[in-house]
């Protein structure tokens, strides 16, 4: 009973996928995929109810479940919108069926990969995993076969296969350290077991260990300046994975990074993981900013955002504390949710305008008001405004960390500032002034963006006492 | 008990907004929004009058919202509810009015679900007793009050204006944050009566303090953080206009006396240098810069900035004589500047009312195509011109009371032992004294070429008188300066609490003195009261005016206008608002504005109309916000490079970052 | 019965002032006259003026208002009030309290605002032209005016006119270099306020470089007469505010006898007198200056004016 | 018995790192593939002297991978696909071999002074690997770096991933999760390759990244 939920949440993907790669006919396959994201999102969220025992392979605690709930519950409602979206791909004939097919079977490997990631109790199975999640989405990433599309896959391929192999690296150092002391054999990459030993590792081996997992994972993240891959990968790929990407992906990437610090953290005479972290948040976060004032295509600049919100979230668990940790989780998951529902309003807006170039479409308000107000009020809850949940999150870390180091949480504030700017300069063009770009009616599920937004607005104003109670376990755990 | 009632208000208000989403463009929407708008905001302020009267807080109240941890704390204290009255009075005016300007609305699906919102923000910001809900409060203020400047989104100024407004609103709340997490510390105690307790070192709390002149300065328009003010409030409908003005930015000095006199303790005797300094270089700026203007609204914007700077003044004395223990000087600067808040939004909104009622009459704000209004709005002419005049700072209406209680205050501040401040202080009171006589200036330009003179254009020549209920409203609150000149005791004695609050004494009780006089020291030394010579003047005019009449002759014979037998048929020929300015631009304009006057003289015969344009730079837009836009714009382009390299080169980056990081390590140990 | 007694004097001063004003101007102008070997107009020719524009109907241009109408009574009620309140034979005036020395400023300061509205009123250029310099002037004689006051003030410890004349005719005030700062640029503020020359000619028209003249240009009939009234009371109040404050002497006690209150009388008219024989003088032997270097002149008075207030506040002993 | 087990260990790894250094003086590509191959045989053989000391037979598999894929098969395929794609037969680098020799020598200092960090008590066998391993994968990422042409890009990765490979089979008792693991991406990562060189074929007719590198995401 109790290996089931986690069992479930791997094998009802894995199965899904099979399935899908076998079954023609777009509707049936987009349905099932959607029933499948449900059905895991069902099972990973039972693992509250009953936490199943972590064995050598696989691993359930406080900090996996939040990212496995949020994983699955955001596949969900991607699963949704995608049915929409692709629906209206095939009409326009942008994609044929063969590649529908194979497009929902991947996205269901995707779904495995990204939960064994996140609940792999071995650091080299989580290792696989995420490198499994890499390569399927940069399948998908070059689906449409474009000249772009292409482009964009080849680039995040090669950057991320070189991700890969610094990730392993590290993965090697890491066994290494742990071998003379828990010796040879499984055990020495089991993380339970090596939590409890890390304070006798080799500190020089976890040291370089760290810098290739940073950047190897960090590549994943999309930490400035690793993050060539991630605006192309966005911006050519379809929508939906753009928004998997953006809400998830990232987050396991990140979940991986936040296991190794837990490592080093443990270990006395080691580095101090925060500051690398702390200032590869910082230029992300004030770089992408920045990036953000010159863009001409929707898509690509939302991905900048993700950047920026990364070095963001980073900069917090590299601030650590519990404050801080605090923060760092909750905009993770607030950025999943807002960013997800931004790219499901930019999806339908570039079918809708038949573009992704910003200059060719304007007054969104005007032509498709909800459309057009729904990008508003991601927008407005991207760039960290009240009453949503992302000001909170900004609002904790800026606040918490001014008080320790003023200078940094500055550069931070500033960082923040600048992206604000950038997003509504490029907003304004887009939901305000003259309408621009055709005005047909949009045939849309409004319902997964909403239901993000509405999420999101509530934790602005009203967490309910079980998630906190969670997230302060969690950055306890953290450290 | 009250601050729970003002929360169910609140709530209502919040309610009204997805209300009005359903209304749409529907006319009942109209008058559903904007009637129980006024109805709450009446309560509220009723409830805020109750509260100021009963010293103790009444209720801190802790709602499970915000801050998990901490929860959203709201608290009515005598200094909140001054405050909420103001916000409350001046919401409920300009609901009033809208009941009649709402009608002739064009965009009511972008203004009705925003307004109600944005009053309720105003109202939790000054209800809120902690940082965490003070904050979202203050930005959703912000933003709400945004997205009210945009709703006549196509044209391209406003949402310029809306840009540059949401971005300095960021700044400000972001210099806010900061504050705050300076004051509350790295373990997150954001609730008020702990920050209360926690004393910063002196150099935090300066730094707090500055930080909360950037903040809370850059919301209300304090010099150099102005710019967004004269471009956003013009922009939004009048109504808005009238708060933002109005309301808006007392709430961003309630954010700074909050701060400053409340949660950071004991001020240090400089801080009021740099206050001073800053009140006193707002006021005359802003004054300098509405006297350029020929836009009605945009002129009365830019001189908000300018009765900030004299708000700021007030409170700067009032910190300087804090600083020195000296509570009762203090209680009198601080009542003189919390008296002008109350003054400044009262006329404020009725000015801008006024704007409004013109430019639905006439549909210009551009002066240059008024005039004349007088003859066709005789009602709002005349309410308008006591608005001109109680902003002027001339009695007998209210404008007078606070500016003469401040020269009071500056009069005290010789016995200020430190000697930076025997310095600044004259200099200011000069500043002052500046700004006072220049605004007269101002609205003599404003009212005289907006409503006398002659018609400049046939929208101005076919005006019509505006509706009852924005009538209404105009006069409710010119009743309401006349009656603030005449009996400034009453409100002086109902701003005792506050500043037995915040410097620990209050002013020597005014109400009980003979004739209603108000003796803020001692008889001997000075005495105003706005009363007699208000009974004076309409008593010796008229008994004049009597006597004339009955007396010598009232014979009236109209005929042309004689102008030393020029007769000039063309409105064109009479002053306009440039040209009236044209002796102040002279004067001041060729420094402050490095203002040049370019003639282009055509040659002799030709017919060509010779030309006359005025040049005027914004030097402060020029040297702090241009150069940070140029900044901004040259880094993104440099990075921007970072989008098009090869692969190959971002391998060389991952590469890069790879080895620095190792020799990080190799270095390290 | 003492406060009746006050009463009696208050009323008494309003009239003489009104009474009086007339004549001080009719005086300037006799002596101006005969400092240029003329004969000039008789002592009482404003009174003939002012009872001759009375008696006339008014001309009304069409585009004139309401307000034009109203105007002069306010500025004359304005000016009347503020020069009654103003110590002049007799301190302890009866409502002197109700409105000190900023008061009265203002009060001037809301006359000549409608005055300036007036100008603006018919849309003749020419009251345009009158309207824009008059507040120029004002943006710069009104803030020396209140730094003056300042340091008045800070000398006497109070802005109370009647007070500060008492502490003024008292001994211990003593020659200080703040005091005759003030007074100079009191003068200089005076004679801007007042349009006279340098600053502005009251005598003429049809000169592009009048101000106060050309403000006025549409009135006629009484309320020419009320306006002209008014500018007569301005100089009067002007030169019992210099003579209470500078030369205090004679001035009767609040509860000082008849003849106390005869010789107050005596010493006012005097006052007045070498008031107007010194103005005269000044007029007649200086030229009016272009309207373009009033703002010089005027920024020199408030440079005086805050460098009093600046030494005061830096030590009492100045 | 020890002491020869060190010095063959040693002596292979340095040798992998000599051939990968012999990799970046190279600038023909036929050249380049055999060396690679030779860099893959040295790889099998390092390997397979692991599998010996350590008596851990199943590092045999590994050491077949290497050899089969690595040394055999990518060489030859790669020649088809240089043959069949007509790419001009020599490579431009960015900086001259001198340079790239230097920085060569310079990355493997730098991973000898990371390394010999590391305290003794992790045995010397897996330190010195590891120290060459390290200087593998740089020499690796190096070369990708300043070679513009598509195919020496992938034979730096692939030298790289040796570099792993290498690493991985020092750790003594290291569980067949990774070797597996190594194996199967390095799989991966060719397959889909090819994939890419398919597709990249129908499209553009070179593979020089440049072509691809061409459009750069944003249209101006």
């Amino acid at each position: 009973m109790t290996f089931d939920a986690l069992a479930g949440v791997l094998l009802i993907p894995a199965v899904a996928a099979a399935l899908l790669a076998a079954l023609p006919g777009y509707r049936l396959t987009a349905r099932l995929n959607v029933i499948a994201a449900f059905l895991t999102f069902l099972t990973a969220g039972s693992l509250f109810v009953v936490e199943p025992k972590s064995g050598a392979y696989l691993l359930v605690d406080d900090l996996n479940k939040v990212f496995i709930v949020l994983t699955t519950f955001v596949g969900f409602t991607t699963s949704v919108f995608s049915a929409s979206y692709i629906a209206h791909e095939i009409e326009t004939g942008r994609l044929t069926p063969v590649f529908v097919r194979f497009y929902h079977a991947m996205y269901q490997a995707l779904m495995f990969a990204m939960n064994l990631a996140l609940i792999a109790n071995n650091i080299g199975l989580m290792w696989v995993a995420i490198e499994m999640a890499t390569l399927t989405t940069v399948l998908m990433v070059g689906i449409y076969r474009t000249h772009e599309a292409l482009e964009a896959a080849w680039k995040y391929f090669i950057l991320g296969s070189v991700g890969i192999a610094l990730a392993l690296f590290g993965t090697i150092l890491v066994y290494m350290a742990a071998r003379p002391v828990i010796g040879e054999g499984l055990d020495a990459m089991v993380w339970t077991v090596l939590i409890t030993r890390a304070a006798k590792f080799d500190s020089a081996l976890l040291n370089v260990a760290f810098v290739f997992l940073l950047l190897g994972y960090g590549t994943k993240v999309g930490l400035a300046p690793l993050h060539a891959w991630l605006p192309d990968a966005h911006a050519e790929g379809p929508t939906p994975i753009s928004a998997v990407l953006s809400g998830l992906l990232l987050n396991v990437a990140l979940y991986a990074l936040l296991r190794f610090k837990m490592l080093l953290a443990l270990n006395p005479d080691a580095i101090a993981p925060g500051p690398l972290m702390v200032t590869m948040g910082l230029i992300s976060c004030v770089f992408a900013a920045f990036m953000l004032y010159r863009r001409r295509d929707i898509k690509r600049m939302f991905a900048y955002s993700s950047i920026e919100h990364m070095g963001i979230i980073v900069f917090a668990f590299g601030m650590g504390g519990t404050l801080a940790n605090f923060a760092g989780l909750l905009h993770m998951t607030m950025h999943s949710l807002t960013k997800s529902a931004i790219f499901f309003a930019v999806g339908h807006i570039a079918q809708v305008k038949g573009t992704q170039k910003i200059a060719d479409m304007g007054g969104l308000t005007v032509t498709h008001p909800v459309l057009g107000w729904g990008l508003v009020l991601g927008v407005v809850a991207i760039a960290g405004l009240p009453p949503l949940g992302i000001f909170m999150s900004e609002f904790l870390v800026v606040s918490s960390t001014f008080a320790r180091e003023p200078w940094l949480a500055t550069i931070l504030a500033v960082g923040i500032l600048v992206a604000l700017g950038g997003l509504f300069l490029r907003l304004n063009t887009i939901a305000f002034g003259e309408a621009r770009g055709p005005s047909g009616p949009a045939q849309a599920s409004y319902v997964p963006m909403f239901a993000h937004l509405g999420l999101v607005f509530m934790a602005g104003i009203y967490m309910p006492p079980a998630l906190v109670t969670g997230f302060q376990n969690v950055a306890r755990l953290l450290g | 008990m009250t601050t729970t009632y003002a929360l169910y208000c609140v709530a209502v208000l919040i309610a009204l907004a997805p209300i009005a989403i359903c209304f749409g463009t529907s006319a009942r929407g109209n008058s559903v929004v904007y009637g129980s708008s006024l109805v709450v905001t009446l309560i509220i302020s009723v409830l805020a009058v109750l509260s100021l009267f009963d010293q103790e807080v009444t209720g801190r109240i802790v709602l499970p919202l915000g801050l998990p941890w901490l929860g959203a704390h709201f608290a009515i204290d005598t200094l909140s509810s001054f405050f909420l009255f103001v916000v409350n009075l001046g919401g409920a005016t300009a609901s009033l009015f809208a009941l009649g300007y709402g009608r002739h609305e064009r965009a009511p699906d972008r203004v009705l679900p925003f307004y109600p919102a944005y009053l309720a923000a105003m109202n939790l910001v000054v209800l809120a007793d902690d940082a965490f809900s003070f904050l979202v409060s203050w930005e959703f203020m912000s933003l709400s009050s945004w997205a009210l400047v945009v709703a006549y989104h196509r044209e391209r100024e406003n949402l310029h204006a809306g840009y540059v407004y949401l971005l300095m609103a960021g700044f400000g709340t972001l210099a806010l944050l900061l504050a705050f997490g300076l004051l509350a510390g790295a373990n997150g105690d954001y609730v008020f009566e702990s920050i209360r307790t926690s004393h910063p070192t002196a150099g935090l709390a300066a730094l707090v303090l500055v930080l909360s002149i950037l903040g809370a300065g850059s919301k209300a328009g304090v010099v150099p953080l102005h710019a967004w003010l004269p471009l956003a409030h013009p922009a939004a409908p009048s109504h808005v206009s009238a708060l933002m003005s109005g309301v808006m930015t007392k709430v961003a000095v309630y954010g700074f006396v909050r701060i400053v006199f409340d949660l950071l303790g004991t001020p240090a005797w400089w801080w009021s240098m740099l206050v001073l300094a800053v009140g006193g270089i707002t006021a005359v700026m802003g004054v300098l810069y509405a006297l350029m203007q020929h836009d009605l609204k945009r002129l009365l914007a830019y001189h908000t900035v300018e009765n900030i700077g004299i708000i700021y003044i007030g409170l700067g004395l009032a910190l300087a004589f804090k600083a020195h223990d000296m509570p009762f000087a203090a209680a009198l600067a601080l009542t003189a500047g919390l008296l002008h808040v109350f003054n400044h939004s009262v006329f404020k909104s009725l000015l801008f009312f006024g704007a409004g009622a013109v430019l639905n009459a006439t549909g210009e704000r551009d002066m240059e195509h008024l005039g004349g209004l007088i003859h066709r709005m005789p009602q709002t002419a005349f309410v308008f011109l006591v608005g001109c005049v109680a902003i002027s700072a001339l009695p007998p209406l209210n404008g007078f009371v606070s500016e003469w209680l401040t020269f009071q205050a500056i009069l005290l501040s010789p016995q200020l032992p430190s000697w930076g401040l025997k310095f600044i202080v004259p200099a200011v009171g000069a500043l002052l004294a500046l700004s006072a006589a220049l605004a007269a200036a101002c609205f003599v330009k404003a009212f005289g070429i907006t409503f006398l003179g002659r018609p400049r254009t046939p929208a101005a020549a076919d005006a019509r008188e505006t509706d009852s209920n924005s009538l209404a409203a105009m006069f409710f609150l010119s009743a309401l300066c006349l009656l603030a000149g005449i009996l400034p005791g009453l409100f002086i004695d109902a701003l005792g609490p506050v500043t037995k609050m915040l410097v620990g004494v209050n002013m020597p009780r005014q109400t009980g003195l003979d004739w209603l006089t108000i003796v803020p020291i001692a008889e001997s030394r000075s005495s105003y009261n706005g009363l007699l010579v208000f009974i004076f003047v309409t008593l010796s005019g008229s008994i004049a005016a009597f006597a004339i009449h009955r007396l010598a002759s009232d014979k009236l014979r109209r005929g042309p206008a004689w102008d030393c037998g020029y007769p000039n048929p063309s409105p064109v020929t009479q002053y306009t608002a440039s040209s009236f300015a044209q002796p102040i631009r002279r004067v001041y304009g060729t420094t402050v504005f490095a203002a040049r006057e370019i003639g282009q003289m055509p040659p002799p015969g030709a017919t060509v109309p010779a030309r006359l344009s005025v040049q005027l730079r914004d030097l402060i837009w020029d040297m702090a916000y241009a150069p940070i836009a140029a900044f901004v714009g040259y880094a993104s382009e440099r990075l921007n490079v970072l989008q098009f390299l090869t692969i190959r080169r971002y391998l060389s980056l991952v590469f890069a970052a790879l080895v620095l990081l190792l020799s990080v390590l190799a270095i390290w140990q | 019965m003492a406060v009746i007694r006050d009463f009696a004097f208050q009323a008494v001063q309003m009239l003489l002032v009104l009474l009086l004003s007339p004549l001080l101007t009719g005086f300037v102008r006799k002596v101006k006259a005969r400092l240029l070997r003329r004969q000039g107009p008789p002592l009482l020719q404003p009174y003939r003026d002012l009872i001759r524009l009375l008696r006339k109907e008014v001309v009304l241009a069409d585009s004139a208002s309401w307000l034009f109408r109203v105007i002069p009574y306010i500025v004359f009620a304005g000016t009347w009030v503020a020069a009654s309140l103003v110590p002049t034979f007799r301190g302890g005036l009866l409502f002197s309290w109700s409105a000190d020395l900023i008061a009265l400023i203002a009060l001037l300061g809301s006359a000549r605002f409608f005055l300036a509205l007036a100008g603006l009123d018919v849309g003749t250029s020419f009251g345009g032209i009158g309207s824009s310099r008059e507040v120029m002037i004002a943006s710069l004689a009104e803030p020396a005016m209140l730094m003056i006051m300042f340091t008045l003030a800070l000398i006497a410890g109070s802005t109370q006119l009647s007070t500060m004349a008492a502490y003024m005719a008292s001994g211990d005030v003593g020659l200080r270099a703040s005091l005759g700062l003030a007074m100079l640029a009191l003068i200089m503020v005076a004679i801007a306020e007042n349009a006279r020359i340098p600053i502005d000619n009251p005598a003429t028209h049809l000169e592009l470089t009048m101000v106060h003249e050309a403000m006025v240009l549409e009135y006629s009939g009484r309320h020419l007469a009320l306006i002209d009234l008014a500018s007569e009371l301005k100089l009067l109040l002007y030169m019992s505010v210099i003579g209470c404050l500078f030369v205090p002497w004679g001035l009767a006690e609040p509860n000082a006898g008849a003849a106390a209150v005869a010789i107050g009388m005596a010493a006012y008219i005097a006052k007045l007198a070498g008031g107007g024989f010194l103005l005269a003088i000044f007029e007649t032997s200086i030229a009016k200056m272009r309207v373009f270097r009033v703002p010089e002149f005027l920024g020199a008075a408030l440079m005086l004016a805050l460098l009093a207030t600046l030494l005061r506040f830096v030590s009492g002993s100045f | 018995m020890r002491g020869l087990q060190f010095d063959v260990a040693h002596m292979l790894a340095g040798s992998l790192v000599l051939v990968s250094f012999m990799q970046l003086y190279q600038d023909r590509l036929y050249a380049l593939l055999n060396i690679f191959a030779l860099h893959a045989m040295v790889l099998a053989a390092s390997v397979a002297w692991q599998a010996f000391v350590q008596g851990a037979p199943h590092l045999y598999v590994t050491a077949m991978i290497a050899l089969a894929f690595k040394a055999i098969i990518i060489p030859i395929a790669l020649h088809r696909i240089i043959v069949r794609l007509g790419i001009h037969r020599e490579i431009e680098t960015v900086v001259g071999v001198g340079p790239a020799m230097l920085l060569g020598m310079g990355l493997v200092a730098l991973s000898m002074v990371v390394m010999l960090r590391v305290t003794t008590e992790a045995d010397p066998l897996a330190r010195e690997d590891l120290a060459f391993a390290l200087s593998v994968v740089l020499l690796g990422l190096l070369m990708m770096v300043t070679r513009r042409n598509a195919v020496s890009q992938v034979i730096g990765f692939m030298s790289l991933e040796n570099g792993l490979v290498l690493a991985a089979t020092g750790a003594k008792g290291m569980p067949l999760v990774v070797e597996i693991s190594v194996a199967f991406s390095v799989l991966i990562a060719f397959i889909v390759i090819g994939i890419f060189l398919f597709r990249i074929r129908e499209r553009f007719d070179t593979v020089d990244v440049q072509a691809l590198d061409r459009f750069r995401g944003e249209r101006q």
